[in-house]
């Protein structure tokens, strides 16, 4: 039985795991570098431990120092949340080694789900469909073609060296697969050295839904339904929901089951996420394997009612699932937006500083899964996501009413954030209407960065506060007596300005 | 006593009428105002106007004049014009540097890399300097045909939002 | 159709109905006395209207002042809330005349319910079960005598002008009847002047249970199952849960069809309560009607879900309710904690003051319902209930390990509050086990007043923090700059404490 | 230098050996504690020890060396006694006012009720004036034969926590 678990991250995700360890009796120790002294993670574990520099590569992927840790404090398991270690098939097998449970699955899923070749050939093998095309290199242009014509255009061909678009063309009829496929690899040649390259279905409106998958040590496997993570920016994934709008019965119930033929097919253990690519009419096939818990997890457990990291420590414990596929429902809808310390009008450019002031929202139907508080200085070393906020309702209108009523009371000041940004997205038509796929953000360009009305009084409240408080300020001039600085404090100071003198 | 407010690209000319306890009642360019206006936390203010209830929030800038506002639909970076800034400002007149010779960066991060030296001669669009935030980078550009006169900060170096890090000319 | 609702309350229960407006597309308009410029539902709100000063009476209970703010404001329609004026007949009467719709039932109903001995007699018509007793003066021993041999013993004689236990006296044996006659007489002409005592069955460990209702204006009345309201000091609810852990499927449905046969009885319309005596063998009696929202309605709304505040208002626009009995269920489990300003070791006495830091729970299962924030100040003139916690879990299990861990995150500091009395109770065996009635807090007195283990170091660690933080003060004593006094701000105050410079 | 330290009723010698930044070393009561201490929100003190995580919240009392402290189990009153308050407290020597001959009350409310008046002798048990907050009455009792020498409030008065209402002999 785990009786204190190590987690090896930081900021929302290491709370969040915390917490569940909190509710099951289990102690929970923190692992932190010099920028996380104040990170609400450190201040929220029972034990906490310096594993180095602010740097990643020399804290949080620090392998030595994390093992350090969990043997100085005696910890039974490690939990690596996502990003960092998660998908680190030789920590996997390290904590093994050294005698720790590693919530996750064993190293094989990692590594064979983490080489994108191998889980295709995996895949195929097991009856999971993928996109069809090929991922050796093409020969010559009588095999481009044979190949185009077999899996039907439109299709891409693309440079197997390749990234960035370049070396990439799109092929909408049969007759342009000669030209594209010279082109494709003269500009492979050009780019990267390597005229490798490789033909694929190009999916015309993509949509990138996922399934949630739990299985023990019992050989049990369950799916938890899926999520619609179609709404990316930069390919990271923004908004989040469950059920998707673009799913019906019959559709879950057999991506279902494909998921969990997945799983299987890599003896998988633990909680795990399948990505699909879907296409309009409902193609839908794998893309790949998360082997490890997803940012995007708490809109499942919101709807299916489950906790997602208990049953994995309870997994890792050797228990039995406590349910069957039959015992699970979805009930009601939930989204989630992810909150970032970004600039939206100025390309997403990272935002980190301190939080001068947060006001989070509250009430029914809302969870609110953050780290930062008034004060904190987000570090520039992590990732901008500072908080996940997630709302339910009985409907899927009544969800994204919810969502709008919480990113009204999100109040955050010191650092830019995305929320005005989400705050419009609920306001488009597409989302409302359930009807977008991965180009959405592109397609909405327009109504997403235009700026909201602040009419003539509203503009005055502006100019009118700052002037007051200029004013205020103006009057209070003089050298703060000696007994006052000593008896004030920040919120002492703060009440005396409730009133104002002026 | 009249005072100049601006708003982004609006100037304001504001003044304080009368005021008692946290009722104020004042002119911004005419239109006048008869205020409930409480700071219920520090640098979040609540208007009652006309049975209206606003919520503005505030961030003192780089000076006790300056701010970024907050409302509902809309930042906005306010300045008020005192006679202290008017003579500053008149002091300085064809002495300020122009801002697009003066490369500094919006948020704090780490320098990568700084691919030119005091001295060289950059083109439009040439990459002066890289900066690291969260696992981003950001390039920044010269805008036009310029002389590299300064720089200010070294690969490695952490820089603060709104840091100096090159002068050019 | 309601575009504007006026909210004529206060605290955390304005908050969350102005929420459920905003979510609908509603504007909501709050009133405020002199003592409330600074609350939270001010500041939420759309709108806002003074009232008048502190006192309840010259604010919160004044009808004309807020007639006043409704015409002014344009409001469509009031939501009382609960307390104050929402069960007060007159006033839904005054709304109605005045062409503004009252979220609550008509005056008929209020009325009805209002009144003990009515709604006994209505309730006895309708079939509905009440304590077995008199309501009317007992003539003289013999009639005592008949009558506690009719209901049975263990029986209770009261004095009718009675409160406060004076002339109040419990028979056990029917022999005792005749001298407990005579002395609760004696006692209450002494007490009160008047000599008129009854009789009522006693319940030895009385549970109080609550059924939910929803009725509309088409002759619909549906429950929401029940709520266990039993955990109660000085007669006022501290913790509520569903499912009760006393009921069983069969006894639910008979309750919930008792409770529904008691609202149409009333002709009910709106969102309403019917409250229960109910013995440790089940048996169970009508006790009163609220008929408003309850303060403890989250827990329903978190395991039927549904939210109770939007179904109001649809009722109050003249819609059938959406659903069917046969549509709801209860899923999981969820308690709520009351989180009152008060000092638990001193009789819970209320403990008003100024909010200097607070950190409010948050992430899976949990919902706070709140209205204070750091730097407000709690006025003396209201109700000292600060906070409503909810958790829910899969199981009662879950939802209790849930509350302890929100509770141990919950963190205020400058008013008293009751936390970890709760946190006590959680821990309390016949909680545990779903095992208690209303006696529950005296029962456990000694361990709910015990004092939690800090041992040396426990100790050592706050005087600690208490030392460190007295010298920096000291260290730091120097008149601040003028300049540095300009630019300061509170937040940055804090920040620059954040690095202890010694 | 070594300080005295209340905590409760607990008195504490208390030593600053060494620091280093957020690194303090010190001495309670001869245990050596080398400790990892920052001041993350203000008043909230994180603390780490021998990789224990503490979390300590404090608010300063009616002087700068009086704190209310709150630790996970427990709420504490700790004073810092350095050679000011030593100095003060033997000044005061004798002649220090009995504190049950002070009557304030704990909470802020209102005097609802004083049914007493200077001079009047008082018996053990008997009401000297009742405060309400938040819709409860509390009544302040007299806990020995006394005499009322000085009433500081009067009805309809609000009071402050820990407000002089009363003075008896």
């Amino acid at each position: 039985m785990i009786k204190k678990v190590l987690v090896a991250n930081r900021g929302e995700i290491a709370v969040r795991v915390m917490r569940s360890c909190r509710e099951m009796g289990i102690r929970s120790v923190a692992v932190y570098s010099d920028a996380d002294r104040n990170s609400m993670h450190v201040r929220y574990a029972d034990e906490a431990y310096r594993i180095g520099p602010p740097p990643s590569r020399e804290s949080y992927l620090n392998v030595e120092a994390i093992i350090g840790a969990a043997k100085s404090s005696g910890a039974d398991a490690i939990h690596p949340g996502y990003g960092f270690l998660s998908e680190n098939a030789s920590f996997s097998a390290r904590c093994r080694q050294e005698g720790i449970i590693f919530v996750g699955p064993d190293p094989y899923a990692i590594t064979t789900m983490g080489d994108k070749i191998i889980a295709r050939q995996t895949m195929i093998k097991a009856g999971v469909p993928v996109v069809p095309g090929t991922t050796e290199k093409l020969k010559d242009e009588q095999e481009a073609l044979e190949i185009a014509r077999q899996i039907g255009v439109p299709v891409m061909i693309k440079a197997s060296a390749g990234g960035g678009g370049k070396g990439m063309r799109l092929v909408k009829h049969l007759d342009e697969v000669g030209s594209a496929f010279r082109r494709a690899r003269s500009e492979a040649i050009n780019a990267f050295g390597d005229d490798s390259v490789y033909i694929e279905k190009y999916i015309e409106s993509p949509h990138h839904i996922e399934f949630q998958i739990l299985a023990d040590n019992h050989g049990n496997v369950i799916h938890l339904f899926e999520r619609e993570c179609s709404i990316q920016r930069r390919h990271q994934k923004v908004i989040e929901e469950t059920p998707s709008p673009l799913m019906n019965p019959e559709l879950r119930r057999e991506m279902g089951e494909t998921a969990v033929q997945a799983a299987k097919a890599v003896n998988y253990k633990g909680a795990g996420t399948i990505e699909f690519i879907v296409s309009d009419n409902l193609e839908y096939y794998f893309l790949e394997m998360n082997t490890r818990l997803q940012v995007e997890h708490p809109v499942t457990e919101r709807v299916v009612g489950v906790d997602l990291v208990k049953e994995q420590i309870s997994i890792a414990n050797g228990n039995p699932l406590p349910f069957r596929q039959e015992d699970l429902r979805q009930t009601g809808h939930s989204i989630q937006c992810r909150i970032y310390a970004e600039d939206p009008d100025n390309n997403f450019m990272p935002n980190p500083g301190i939080i001068k002031h947060i006001t989070e929202p509250h009430g029914l139907g809302l969870r609110c899964d953050g780290y930062v508080y008034e004060g904190y200085e987000i570090p520039i070393y992590y990732d901008p996501m500072i908080t996940k906020l997630i709302s339910w309702g009985e409907t899927r209108v009544e969800a994204i009413a919810r969502m709008k009523r919480a990113l009204y009371e999100y109040k955050i000041t010191g650092v830019k954030t995305n929320i005005k940004f989400l705050e419009k997205i609920m306001d488009t038509r597409d989302f409302i209407e359930g009807k977008y796929n991965t180009h959405f953000i592109e397609n909405n360009e327009a109504m997403l960065h235009a700026s909201r009305p602040c009419g003539i009084e509203c503009e005055d409240m502006a100019i009118m506060a700052a002037f007051i408080d200029y004013i205020a300020k103006m009057e209070s001039i003089q050298p703060p007596r000696y007994t006052d600085e000593l008896g004030s404090n920040w919120k002492d100071f703060g009440r005396k300005r409730n009133v104002l003198r002026l | 006593m009249a005072y100049e407010v601006n708003l982004g690209h609006r100037s304001a000319n504001v003044e304080l009428l009368n005021r008692a306890g946290n009722h104020v009642f004042l002119d911004i360019d005419g239109r006048k105002y008869d205020v409930d206006i409480v700071m219920v936390e520090n640098g979040v203010y609540s208007i009652l106007y006309n049975g209206h209830s606003y919520n503005v929030e505030l961030i003192e800038g780089d000076s006790s004049k300056k701010f970024i506002v907050n409302t509902f639909a809309k930042t906005f970076n306010v300045e008020i014009v005192d006679a202290e800034s008017k003579y500053i400002s008149s002091r300085n007149k064809g002495l300020s540097v122009e801002e697009e010779n003066l490369v500094a960066s919006p948020m704090p991060g780490k320098i990568v890399k700084i691919p030119v030296k005091a001295g060289d001669k950059v083109i439009a669009g040439q990459t002066l300097i890289v900066v690291e935030a969260m696992k981003m980078q950001s390039e920044f550009k010269a805008s036009h045909d310029k002389t590299v006169l300064e720089v200010l900060v070294k690969e490695g170096d952490t820089v603060n939002a709104h840091q100096l890090m090159m002068k050019l000319e």
